[in-house]
C-alpha cells in the first residue's frame, strides 16, 4: 500500500514529459483542455493517492517507518545513495500540503493562465516543480533531497521567468537561482562535511549513527551552519531573502504554489527533518532562532512600505518563514511544521486572491491605484479577508494557532520574556499593521484608478480552489499533523494568561493602527519619508549586495574578458617576433659584415675554449 | 583484432570518405555514418566483459594484442582495452556519430576531405585510449592532433589560422615534454633491469629515484595539463573552439579534451605515484583555480562558443581535481566527469553550431528572444545548459558531487573553493539562456527569421540532441553502471597510491601534510521495503 | 697498393672514371640527356660497388686501409650509399632546371652538361671526405666539394634562358659562398697544421696515438682542433657560422641548393663522426661544451630567424640551421653506438626531408619558369603571389594540386618532427640521445626549437590550404610538373612515410654496418 | 717524434699567425673582390707556412707535401673566383663586394 507512495511524484513527472514530448508528435499547439487534464489531472491524481495512503497509514501505529527502495543511484567506495524515499508522518505532512495545495492552485491556474500562449510550457513547469518538490520531502538521504532541492530551484526559476519577453523578468529568475544557488553550495559544502564525518548521507543513518557516540560538536555546528545556509537561501531568510521579492514577477499562482505554499518552506523542512543534528548544537540552534527573529521584523517593516500588491505577499511570507525559523530555532519543531502548514493555506488563498485582483484589474499591480474594491469582486474580498485574518493570526484562525503555538514555545525556550519573544511579539503587530493595510488599501477606501476598469475576473475553476483553501485557512488550525513520532512529545506547560493576551492583543492592536493610518490614506505612494524608502528598499540589501559583490564581480570578470593569463603568451610570441626582427636585421647581405661576424665567431670560440 | 579493427576501419573509411569525394558530393557523412556504425558495433563485441569484471582479477585488460613494431626499442604495437578504455571508445565513438548528424548539411567546401580528417582524428582518438605501449601512445597522440588541425584551419571561421596553430603549438610543445619523460623513464627502467621496453605494464614497476621521478612525472603532467586544459595553459582552448566548425568544436571538446584526463588517469598516477602524491596539492589547487578562473571567464564572454569554450576550463577543472584528490570516490567522479561534459559540452557546442549555421552570429549582443522563434532548439538549449550548470539528476550532477565528496576527504579547502564553481556555473549559464534565448527578439534577427533561414531544430537533428539529453538523464539517475565499468582500472591506481600512503604512514619524517583522521566504518543498514 | 685496397676504393673510382667518360662524351657530343644517362649510370655503379665493397668486409676485416690516406668500412660505405643516392636525385633536379635554362640552339647556346661533372666531381670529394683517414685526404675532399659548387652555385650564369634577376642572385650566392668559404678553409688548415705541430702526423690514428702521449690539454693541439671545428662549423652552418646559409641557399640554382644542403652536410657529418671517434675527441669536455653552445643557438637562432621568412628557400636555409642543431645533439653522445645511429638516423630523415622540400620548391619553380617560357606567365613576378619562391604563391595549392601539396605538406610535417614522417622518428633518437647523455639544457633547446618551428611550418602548410580565392574546379590554378619530378617526389615522400612508419627496416640498415 | 722542441716552431706560429690576421684584417676591410682574394691567399698561405714550420719542426716530409696541396687548390680557387668576378664586373661593371648586397632578410 506505501508502495503506492512512489508513484505520488512519478505521475506529476509523468505529465511533464508527456506535455514536453507533445511537439516532437504534433506540430500545432494542442488545445487547452487536453493540457489542463494532464497538468492538472497528474497532480490531482497524486494529491489523491497521497490522501489515500495518509488515510491508512494514520490508523496503524505511528512509529512505523516506511522505506521505499527504488535502485540504488550511486555507489562508490563507500559512498553509498540510494534513490529511496522515506516515509514518517513529517513527510507524509509534507506531501499532503505539496500536493493538495498545489492540486489546488493546479486548478485555479487553469483559469487564471486561460489566455497564455504558453499554457502547455506553464503546466509542464508546473508539473516537474511539483515533482521535484515531492523528491524533496520523500528523499531518504540528503543527496536525493539536494536533487528535489535544486530541481525545485530550477522550476522556480523558469517560472518566474515564465513570461521571458520582458529582460527584467529573467533579471528576476536570475537572481532568485543564483541567490539560492549560494546558500546551495554552503549546503553541499554541508554535506560533504558530513560525509566526511560520518561516511553516509543517509538521514536514518546519520541521526542513528550521532545518537550512539561521542560526537564532535564542532563539526556538527559546522554542519548544521553549511546546512541552515542552504535552508536560509532557499526560505528566503537572511542574508539571502533579497531574492523573493523580485521573484514576483512571476505568474501569481506560481507566486502562490512556489513561492509562498511550498518550495520558500524547504528550508524549514530541512531542518526540521535534520533536527536531531541541531539539537546537538546549541549554536546552530540560536543561528537559526536569530535568523528567524530578524528576517520577520525586517520584512515585516519592508512590507509596510510596499506598493505592489504581490511585493507586500512577498515581504510577508519572508517574514512568515522567519517565524518558522524562529520555532526552528527554540527546538518547536512541530510547531514550526503547523506554521508551515497554515502558512501554506492562507498564503496561497491570499496569492490567488490576489490574483483574482490583479487579473480582474488587467494586470495592475499597485496598491495605490487599487480600493473600493469589495464591491466588484465580492468572492475575492471574502477570501483575501479569511487570508488576511489568518496572516494577522485574529483569534480562531488556523493562522492564530500555529503562530501562538511558536510564541509560546519562544518564551518556554528561555522561560521568560527574551529577545525571541519579544521579536516575535513585535513582528505579531507588525503582521497586523501590514497585513490590514494591505485589506485597506485594496479593497476599501476610495476607488483608484484602475479600479474603474475592474470586471471579475474570477471563473469557476478559480473560484472553487478560492473557496476550499478559504476553508482551510479557518479551520486549518484544528487540523495539528500527528508529528510526535518524529519529534517526540513536549510536555506541556501551563501559560499564565497575559502571554496568551499578548499574543491576541497584537494583531489586534496592528488592525487598529492599520485602520487608523491607512483606511483614508491619499494615494500618494511615490512619496515616501525616508523611513519607508528605507523599509521600501528591503532594508538596502539589494543595494548593498550590488556595491558589495556584483558590481566588483562584474568589473573583475570585465575587465579581464580577454584572458590575462593569455597575454603571457601572446607576450613570448611578441619577444619571438622582435628577436626574429633583430637576427634578421644581422642578415644584411653585406660580405664584409659577414666576415666580420665569422671572424668575431671564431674569437669567440678561441675565447670559450680558453674559459672552458 | 578487434580494437584493430575499429582503428583500421576509421582509418579506410577516412581514405574512402577523401576518394568518394569526386564521385558523390555526398558521399562522405554517409559513408562517415556507415563506418562509425560499424566500429561501434565492433565495440558492441566487449559487452560481455563489462558485467564479469571484479576488482582484484589478475588480468587487468579484457583485451589486448601486441604485435612488434620496432624492436630496436623494444617498441611494440600494443593495444588494449580494460573499463576505463571502453567508456572512452564509447565516448568517442558515440560523439562522432553525433557530430556528423549535427553537422550533416554544414560543410559544403570539400566534404570529403572532410569526413577525411573528421575519421582520422577519431580513429587517432581510438588509438590514444587503446594503446598501452608509451611510445605507441605518444604516436597516435600526436597523430590525432594534425586531422584536428586541418579541420580547424581549414573549415573553421574568421580567425581559424592563427586559432589552429596555437592549438597545434601549444600541444605539441608540451607533449615534446611528455615524450622526454617518457624516454627518460624507459631509460631509467632500461638501465636498472636491462630490459629495454616502452611496455606499459611493464614500466609500471620501474623503480624511479624520487628526485626524477617528479621531473619526469611533471613532464606528462604538463602535456596532459594542456590538453585537459588547466590553468594557466588554457588559453588556446577558447580560440579553437571558437574558430573551429561545429563539427570540430565537438570533436574537441567531447573527446579531445578527455585524452588529456585520461592520459592522467591512466599514465601519471600509477606510473607515478609517490610525486603524485607530492604533487597532489598543487594539481588540485590549479583545478581548483580552474574552476573558478573558468567560470569567471566564461561569465565575461560575448561569443556563445567562447562562454562554451570557457565552461570546459571549468569543467575539466574537476576532473583534475578529481583525479589529484588520490581517492576512490573523486577519481571516479572525474571519470564521470568526463563523460558529462563530454556529453553535455558537445551538445553545447552543435547548438552554438546550429544557431551560428541559422543566424550566421555568435555574437550574444547580437542574439536574444529566440525562445519565440526557435522553442525547440531553445528548450533544448535550456536542457543543456541547466545540465552544464550541475543541476542533480542529470549527469554532470552526479560526476561533480562525487568529485567533491571525494575530495573533500584529502584537502578540505581546495574543495570549497571548488564548490563556488558550482555558483560560477550558474551564472555563465544563465547568463547565456537570458541573453540568446530569452527577452526580446533582437532586432538584428528579424531578417533572417522572416526570411526562413532560421528554421527550428529539425527531426535529425531533435533526435540527436534529444538522445544525449536521454543519455544525461540515465547517468544522471542511475551511473552505476559507468562506475561499475571503471572500478577496476580506478582500482589499480588507488592502490598503488595507498600503498604507497601506507608505507609513508610508518615512515614519519615523510608525513604528507594531509591527514586522515580515522572515519567511522561504513555501518549499512538494509532498506525495509514494503 | 694491394688490389684489395684497390677494390675497397671502388666507388671513387668509379666516379672518377665517370667524371673522365662525361668529359670526354662532352667534349664530343653534347647532349643532355646523355650527359645525365652517363652521371646516372656512374652512379647507380657506384652504389652497385658500395654493395659489393660492404659485401667483402665481413668477418674479420671490417675496415679496408687504403695506404695512409683512406679507410673503408660499413659506417662509411653507407654514408656514401646514402650521399649518392642523393646525387641521383639531385640529378634528376638538375635535369629539371637546367632544360628550362639552357638552350644550346640559343645565340649565345648555352650548354648543361658541365653540371654534371660538376656534381660528379662534387660526389668524388664527398666519397673522399667521408673515406679519408689522413688530413690530406680530408683536405683534398673538403675542396673538391667546394671548388665545384663553385661554379654549380653561380650555373644559372651559363643558362641564356635563365631570368635575369635569377643569374645576378645566383652569381652573389656563388662570390658570397666562395669568399667565406675560402676563408673558412683556410682556417682549418691553420687549424691543421696547428695539430701536425703539435703530433707531428697528419692521419688520424698516428695522431690520436700521439696525443694520448702528449698532455691532453696541450693548447697548441686544442687550437688547433677548435679552429678546424669552426671550418667545419662553418660547413654545416652552425651558428654563429651560419651566416651565409640563407643567402647561398636562396641564390643558387635550386638543385645546387639541394646538393649544398645534403650532400655537403652529410659528407662533413661523416667525416666528423669518425674524426670524434679515432681521435677520442668524445672525451673532451670542452670541445663537447663547445658543440653544445653551438648547438643551442643554432636552434634557437635558425628557429627564430626562420619564424617570420616569407622566401620558402631563405626559410629552409633558416629551419636547416635549426636541424643541425638537434643532429649535434645525437652527436654529441656519438661515441657509443647508439649515437651513431641516432646520428645517422637523424641525418637520413634530414636528407630525405630537405631534398624532397627542395624538390617540390624547384619543380614548382620550374613548372612557372615553363609557363614565363610560354609567355603565359609575366618574367618578373610583379607580386609575391607569382613569386613561386614566396609563400604566397603556395595559398591554397593543395585545392589546386592536391598530390603535390600533399608530398609538400609531408615534408613539412617531418620537418616539423610529427609522426608518420621519419622526421619524428628522427626527433625521437635526438630526444632519446638527449636523455641518455643527460643533457637537459640541449633538450630545453630542441623543444623551445620545435615549438618555433612550428609555427612557420605549420603557416606555410595552412597557407596551403587556405580557401579563398581558390580557382574554379577546372585545376586553373594546378601546378604541372615534371613527370620525372613527380616520380621522385612519389619516391621520396614514400621513403618519408615508410620509414616513419616502419622505422625499424631502415634501423636494421643501419645497424647492419 | 721531435727531437728537441725545435725554437723556431713558437716563431713559426706566431710569423704565421700575424700574417693570418693580416689577411683576416685586409679580407674584412678591403672592398675589391680582387683584394680580397688577395686577402684570402695570404691567409691560405699563413697556413702552408704553418705545414712547412712544423713540418721542419718534426723532421718529416708530410708537411711539405701538405704545403704543395695547399698551394694547388689555392691556385684551382682562384681560377674559379676570377672568373665569376669576371662576371661580376660584366654585370655590374664593378667589383666593389658591397654592391653584392641584393640576398638579405
Amino acid at each position: 500500500m506505501q508502495g503506492l507512495l512512489a508513484w505520488v511524484p512519478l505521475l506529476p513527472l509523468i505529465g511533464f514529459l508527456i506535455l514536453v514530448a507533445i511537439p516532437l508528435f504534433h506540430r500545432s499547439e494542442p488545445p487547452q483542455k487536453f493540457v489542463a487534464c494532464i497538468g492538472v489531472g497528474s497532480v490531482g491524481l497524486a494529491a489523491l493517492l497521497t490522501m489515500i495512503v495518509a488515510f491508512t497509514l494514520f490508523w496503524k501505529t505511528p512509529s512505523e517507518l516506511v522505506n521505499i527502495s527504488l535502485w540504488q543511484w550511486m555507489l562508490v567506495d563507500n559512498l553509498q545513495v540510494g534513490f529511496n524515499f522515506h516515509i514518517d508522518w513529517l513527510t507524509i505532512v509534507m506531501l499532503l500540503i505539496i500536493t493538495g495545495v498545489g492540486f489546488l492552485i493546479h486548478l485555479y491556474s487553469v483559469g487564471y493562465m486561460r489566455d497564455d500562449m504558453d499554457f502547455r510550457r506553464y503546466f509542464a513547469y508546473l508539473n516537474l516543480f511539483v515533482c521535484a518538490m515531492l523528491i524533496l520531502v520523500l528523499a531518504d538521504n540528503l543527496v536525493l533531497l539536494y536533487l528535489g532541492w535544486e530541481g525545485v530551484g530550477l522550476c522556480s526559476y523558469l517560472l518566474i521567468g515564465f513570461w521571458y519577453k520582458e529582460p527584467a523578468n529573467g533579471t528576476a529568475a536570475q537572481k532568485a537561482f543564483i541567490v539560492t544557488r549560494i546558500g546551495d553550495t554552503a549546503m553541499a559544502i554541508g554535506l560533504f562535511l558530513l560525509f566526511y564525518e560520518f561516511s553516509t548521507l543517509n538521514i536514518q543513518q546519520l541521526i542513528s549513527v550521532i545518537d550512539g557516540q561521542e560526537v564532535n560538536t564542532e563539526i556538527i555546528t559546522l554542519a548544521c551552519l553549511l546546512l541552515l545556509g542552504g535552508a536560509v537561501g532557499k526560505s528566503a531568510q537572511l542574508p539571502l531573502q533579497t531574492w523573493l521579492p523580485d521573484a514576483m514577477a512571476g505568474p501569481t499562482p506560481v507566486s502562490a504554489l512556489i513561492h509562498a505554499a511550498t518550495m520558500v518552506t524547504a528550508g524549514v523542512y530541512l531542518i526540521a527533518r535534520m533536527h536531531p543534528l541541531y539539537m546537538l548544537s546549541e549554536v546552530a540552534m540560536n543561528a537559526v532562532a536569530f535568523v528567524g527573529a530578524t528576517t520577520l521584523l525586517i520584512s515585516g517593516f519592508s512590507a509596510i512600505a510596499q506598493s505592489d500588491i504581490k511585493r507586500v505577499l512577498a515581504y510577508s511570507t519572508i517574514s512568515q518563514i522567519g517565524y518558522m525559523f524562529l520555532a526552528l530555532g527554540v527546538g518547536a519543531w512541530s510547531g514550526a511544521i503547523f506554521h508551515l502548514m497554515t502558512h501554506a493555506f492562507f498564503k496561497a488563498l491570499l496569492f490567488l486572491s490576489a490574483g483574482s485582483v490583479i487579473l480582474s484589474l488587467h494586470h495592475e499591480q499597485n496598491i495605490f491605484s487599487m480600493g473600493g474594491l469589495y464591491r466588484k469582486i465580492p468572492l475575492t474580498f471574502i477570501c483575501f479577508t479569511i487570508g488576511c485574518a489568518c496572516l494577522a493570526a485574529l483569534p480562531f484562525t488556523s493562522g492564530f494557532y500555529s503562530k501562538d503555538h511558536i510564541l509560546l514555545s519562544a518564551w518556554e525556550y528561555h522561560q521568560g520574556v527574551n529577545i525571541l519573544w519579544l521579536a516575535g511579539i513585535l513582528g505579531a503587530l507588525v503582521t497586523g499593521v501590514y497585513s490590514f493595510r494591505l485589506l485597506f488599501l485594496v479593497f476599501l477606501g476610495k476607488e483608484g484608478t484602475a479600479s474603474t476598469h475592474c470586471k471579475d475576473a474570477n471563473t469557476p475553476v478559480m473560484s472553487i480552489p478560492l473557496c476550499i483553501l478559504a476553508a482551510l485557512a479557518l479551520f486549518g488550525g484544528l487540523l495539528a499533523p500527528p508529528l510526535q513520532a518524529v519529534f517526540g512529545v513536549r510536555p506541556d506547560e501551563d501559560h499564565s494568561a497575559w502571554i496568551e493576551g499578548v499574543a491576541i492583543a497584537m494583531p489586534l492592536i496592528g488592525l487598529a493602527i492599520a485602520w487608523r493610518l491607512f483606511l483614508h490614506e491619499q494615494k500618494s505612494g511615490e512619496q515616501r519619508s525616508p523611513l519607508m524608502q528605507f523599509w521600501f528598499s528591503g532594508w538596502g540589501f539589494d543595494w548593498l549586495y550590488g556595491h558589495l559583490l556584483v558590481r566588483p564581480f562584474k568589473y573583475l570578470s570585465q575587465i579581464n574578458h580577454n584572458d590575462i593569463i593569455d597575454s603571457l603568451y601572446k607576450g613570448t610570441a611578441a619577444v619571438s617576433r622582435q628577436m626574429n626582427a633583430l637576427l634578421s636585421a644581422s642578415q644584411n647581405g653585406q660580405v664584409r659584415w659577414y666576415l666580420t661576424s665569422f671572424a668575431v665567431g671564431s674569437i669567440l670560440f678561441l675565447a670559450l675554449l680558453v674559459a672552458l | 583484432m578487434t580494437l584493430l579493427a575499429i582503428i583500421i576501419i576509421l582509418f579506410t573509411g577516412g581514405i574512402i570518405a577523401w576518394l568518394s569525394e569526386r564521385y558523390f558530393k555526398a558521399g562522405g557523412r554517409w559513408i562517415s555514418l556507415i563506418t562509425l556504425l560499424l566500429t561501434a558495433m565492433l565495440l558492441t563485441n566487449y559487452f560481455t566483459f563489462i558485467h564479469s569484471t571484479g576488482v582484484g582479477t589478475a588480468e587487468p585488460w579484457w583485451d589486448s594484442l601486441q604485435i612488434s613494431w620496432i624492436p630496436r626499442f623494444g617498441i611494440d604495437f600494443h593495444l588494449a582495452i580494460d573499463g576505463l578504455s571502453f567508456l572512452m571508445l564509447a565516448l568517442t565513438l558515440a560523439m562522432g556519430i553525433f557530430g556528423v548528424l549535427m553537422t550533416w548539411n554544414d560543410i559544403s567546401f570539400r566534404r570529403g576531405f572532410f569526413y577525411f580528417n573528421y575519421l582520422w582524428t577519431l580513429a587517432g582518438v581510438v588509438g590514444v585510449f587503446t594503446a598501452i605501449d608509451l611510445f605507441l601512445f605518444f604516436f597516435f597522440w600526436e597523430v590525432m592532433l594534425i586531422p584536428m588541425l586541418f579541420l580547424i584551419a581549414v573549415w573553421g571561421y574568421e580567425q581559424r589560422i592563427y586559432a589552429a596553430i596555437k592549438f597545434f603549438i601549444f600541444t605539441q610543445a608540451s607533449s615534446l615534454l611528455m615524450l622526454i619523460a617518457i624516454v627518460g623513464l624507459v631509460y631509467i627502467h632500461y638501465t636498472n633491469t636491462g630490459q629495454l621496453t616502452f611496455n606499459y605494464n611493464a614500466l609500471l614497476n620501474a623503480r624511479l629515484p624520487p628526485g626524477i621521478a617528479y621531473w619526469l612525472m611533471l613532464g606528462f603532467f604538463v602535456a596532459f595539463i594542456v590538453k585537459l586544459p588547466a590553468l594557466p595553459f588554457h588559453t588556446w582552448l577558447p580560440d579553437a573552439h571558437t574558430q573551429a566548425p561545429t563539427a570540430g568544436s565537438i570533436l574537441l571538446a567531447a573527446i579531445l579534451l578527455k585524452t588529456g584526463a585520461y592520459g592522467l588517469l591512466r599514465f601519471n598516477l600509477p606510473l607515478f605515484p609517490e610525486s603524485s602524491i607530492e604533487f597532489a596539492p598543487v594539481a588540485m589547487t590549479i583545478g581548483a583555480i580552474s574552476i573558478i578562473y573558468g567560470a569567471m571567464l566564461a561569465f565575461a564572454q560575448r561569443d556563445m562558443k567562447r562562454l562554451v569554450a570557457y565552461s570546459s576550463v571549468s569543467h575539466m577543472g574537476f576532473v583534475l581535481l578529481g583525479l589529484y584528490a588520490l581517492d576512490t570516490i573523486a577519481i571516479q567522479g572525474a571519470v564521470m566527469q568526463m563523460i558529462a561534459h563530454g556529453l553535455s559540452t558537445a551538445a553545447l557546442f552543435a547548438l552554438v553550431g546550429a544557431l551560428q549555421h541559422r543566424l550566421h552570429t555568435r555574437d550574444m549582443q547580437q542574439l536574444g528572444g529566440l525562445w519565440g522563434r526557435l522553442p525547440k532548439l531553445s528548450a533544448i538549449a535550456l536542457f543543456f545548459a541547466v545540465a552544464s550548470l550541475g543541476l542533480p539528476g542529470l549527469g554532470n550532477f552526479v560526476a561533480e558531487f562525487t568529485v567533491l565528496v571525494g575530495s573533500f576527504r584529502t584537502n578540505h579547502w581546495m574543495t570549497a573553493l571548488a564548490a563556488i564553481g558550482l555558483i560560477g556555473a550558474a551564472l555563465y549559464a544563465l547568463l547565456m539562456m537570458q541573453k540568446v534565448f530569452f527577452g526580446k527578439l533582437n532586432k538584428r534577427l528579424e531578417k533572417p527569421i522572416r526570411e526562413h533561414e532560421a528554421t527550428d531544430l529539425n527531426i535529425r537533428e531533435s533526435c540527436a540532441l534529444l538522445t544525449l539529453a536521454a543519455l544525461l538523464v540515465f547517468i544522471g539517475l542511475h551511473p552505476q553502471p559507468i562506475f561499475n565499468i571503471a572500478e577496476q582500472t580506478v582500482q589499480r591506481s588507488t592502490t598503488k597510491i595507498e600503498a604507497v600512503l601506507n608505507i609513508q604512514k610508518f615512515s614519519p619524517e615523510k608525513i604528507s601534510s594531509q591527514t586522515h583522521p580515522t572515519r567511522l566504518e561504513h555501518t549499512s543498514i538494509e532498506d525495509t521495503t514494503p | 697498393m694491394s688490389a684489395q685496397e684497390l677494390f675497397g676504393i671502388l666507388p671513387l673510382l668509379i666516379l672518377s672514371a665517370g667524371i673522365v667518360i662525361l668529359l670526354l662524351q662532352v667534349s664530343f657530343w653534347r647532349g643532355h640527356l646523355g650527359a645525365l644517362a652517363t652521371t646516372t649510370i656512374t652512379l647507380v655503379l657506384a652504389m652497385t660497388s658500395c654493395f659489393w665493397v660492404a659485401g667483402s668486409l665481413s668477418g674479420a676485416t671490417s675496415s679496408i686501409q687504403v695506404t695512409g690516406l683512406l679507410q673503408v668500412d660499413y659506417t662509411a660505405l653507407f654514408f656514401c650509399l646514402i650521399l649518392l643516392l642523393t646525387a641521383f636525385a639531385i640529378s634528376i633536379m638538375g635535369y629539371n632546371y637546367l632544360r628550362l635554362r639552357c638552350d644550346p640552339k640559343g645565340i649565345s647556346g648555352s650548354y648543361p652538361e658541365e653540371y654534371y661533372i660538376l656534381l660528379l666531381l662534387a660526389m668524388l670529394g664527398a666519397c673522399t671526405l667521408i673515406f679519408s683517414s689522413h688530413f690530406a685526404t680530408f683536405f683534398l675532399g673538403l675542396e673538391l666539394i667546394s671548388l665545384s659548387l663553385y661554379p654549380m652555385l653561380g650555373f644559372s650564369l651559363t643558362g641564356d634562358l635563365s631570368p635575369k634577376r635569377e643569374k645576378l642572385q645566383s652569381l652573389e650566392s656563388a662570390i658570397k659562398y666562395l669568399i667565406l668559404s675560402a676563408l673558412s678553409t683556410a682556417l682549418g688548415l691553420f687549424g691543421i697544421a696547428l695539430i701536425y705541430s703539435a703530433s707531428g702526423a697528419l692521419d688520424f690514428v698516428g695522431i690520436a696515438s700521439r696525443i694520448t702521449e702528449l698532455s691532453q690539454t696541450s693548447t697548441l693541439f686544442a687550437t688547433g682542433v677548435t679552429l678546424l671545428l669552426i671550418s667545419i662549423a662553418f660547413k654545416l652552418s652552425l651558428v654563429p657560422f651560419h651566416i651565409w646559409t640563407p643567402d647561398v641557399y636562396q641564390g643558387a640554382p635550386t638543385p645546387t641548393t639541394a646538393l649544398i644542403a645534403t650532400v655537403g652536410k652529410g659528407a662533413v657529418i661523416g667525416f666528423l663522426l669518425r674524426f670524434f671517434n679515432i681521435l677520442d675527441l668524445y672525451s673532451s669536455q670542452v670541445l663537447l661544451d663547445m658543440l653544445s653552445i653551438a648547438a643551442i643557438a643554432s636552434m634557437l637562432v635558425g628557429n627564430l630567424l626562420a619564424l617570420m621568412q616569407t622566401n620558402i628557400k631563405r626559410l629552409l636555409a633558416y629551419s636547416s640551421i635549426g636541424h643541425i642543431g638537434y643532429l649535434i645533439v645525437a652527436f654529441i653522445i656519438g661515441k657509443s653506438t647508439f649515437g651513431t645511429e641516432a646520428v645517422i638516423y637523424y641525418l637520413v630523415a634530414y636528407i630525405i626531408t630537405t631534398l624532397g622540400s627542395f624538390a617540390v620548391i624547384g619543380l614548382v619553380a620550374d613548372s612557372v619558369e615553363e609557363k614565363v617560357l610560354k609567355g603565359e606567365y609575366p618574367e618578373s613576378p610583379l607580386s609575391d603571389v607569382q613569386n613561386p619562391y614566396q609563400r604566397a604563391f603556395y595559398r591554397g595549392l593543395l585545392w589546386r594540386s592536391p598530390w603535390l601539396a600533399g608530398c609538400f605538406a609531408a615534408m613539412l610535417l617531418s620537418l616539423a618532427g610529427i609522426p608518420l614522417t621519419i622526421g619524428f622518428i628522427g626527433k625521437f633518437y635526438v630526444f632519446t640521445a638527449g636523455v641518455e647523455g643527460q643533457m637537459w639544457v640541449l633538450l630545453a633547446g630542441v623543444v623551445i626549437g620545435s615549438a618555433l618551428g612550428l609555427f612557420y611550418y605549420l603557416r606555410l602548410l595552412l597557407t596551403m590550404v587556405q580557401r579563398d580565392n581558390v580557382p574554379d574546379i577546372n585545376n586553373t590554378g594546378a601546378v604541372q610538373i615534371a613527370t620525372s619530378g613527380q616520380l621522385l617526389l612519389l619516391i621520396l615522400t614514400t621513403a618519408l612515410l615508410v620509414f616513419g612508419i616502419f622505422p625499424q627496416i631502415l634501423i636494421n640498415w643501419i645497424n647492419a654496418l | 717524434m721531435p727531437i728537441e722542441t725545435a725554437p723556431g716552431l713558437e716563431a713559426g706560429i706566431m710569423l704565421s699567425s700575424i700574417l693570418f690576421c693580416l689577411g683576416l684584417a685586409g679580407l674584412m676591410m678591403r672592398r675589391n673582390v680582387i683584394f680580397m682574394l688577395m686577402c684570402v691567399e695570404i691567409c691560405t698561405n699563413a697556413a702552408a707556412l704553418m705545414f712547412v714550420v712544423a713540418g721542419a719542426h718534426w723532421g718529416n716530409v708530410d708537411g711539405q707535401v701538405m704545403f704543395v696541396f695547399v698551394v694547388t687548390l689555392a691556385a684551382a680557387e682562384v681560377a674559379i673566383a676570377l672568373a665569376l668576378v669576371l662576371q661580376f664586373y660584366h654585370r655590374k661593371h664593378t667589383v666593389d663586394i658591397d654592391q653584392l648586397n641584393e640576398l638579405r632578410g
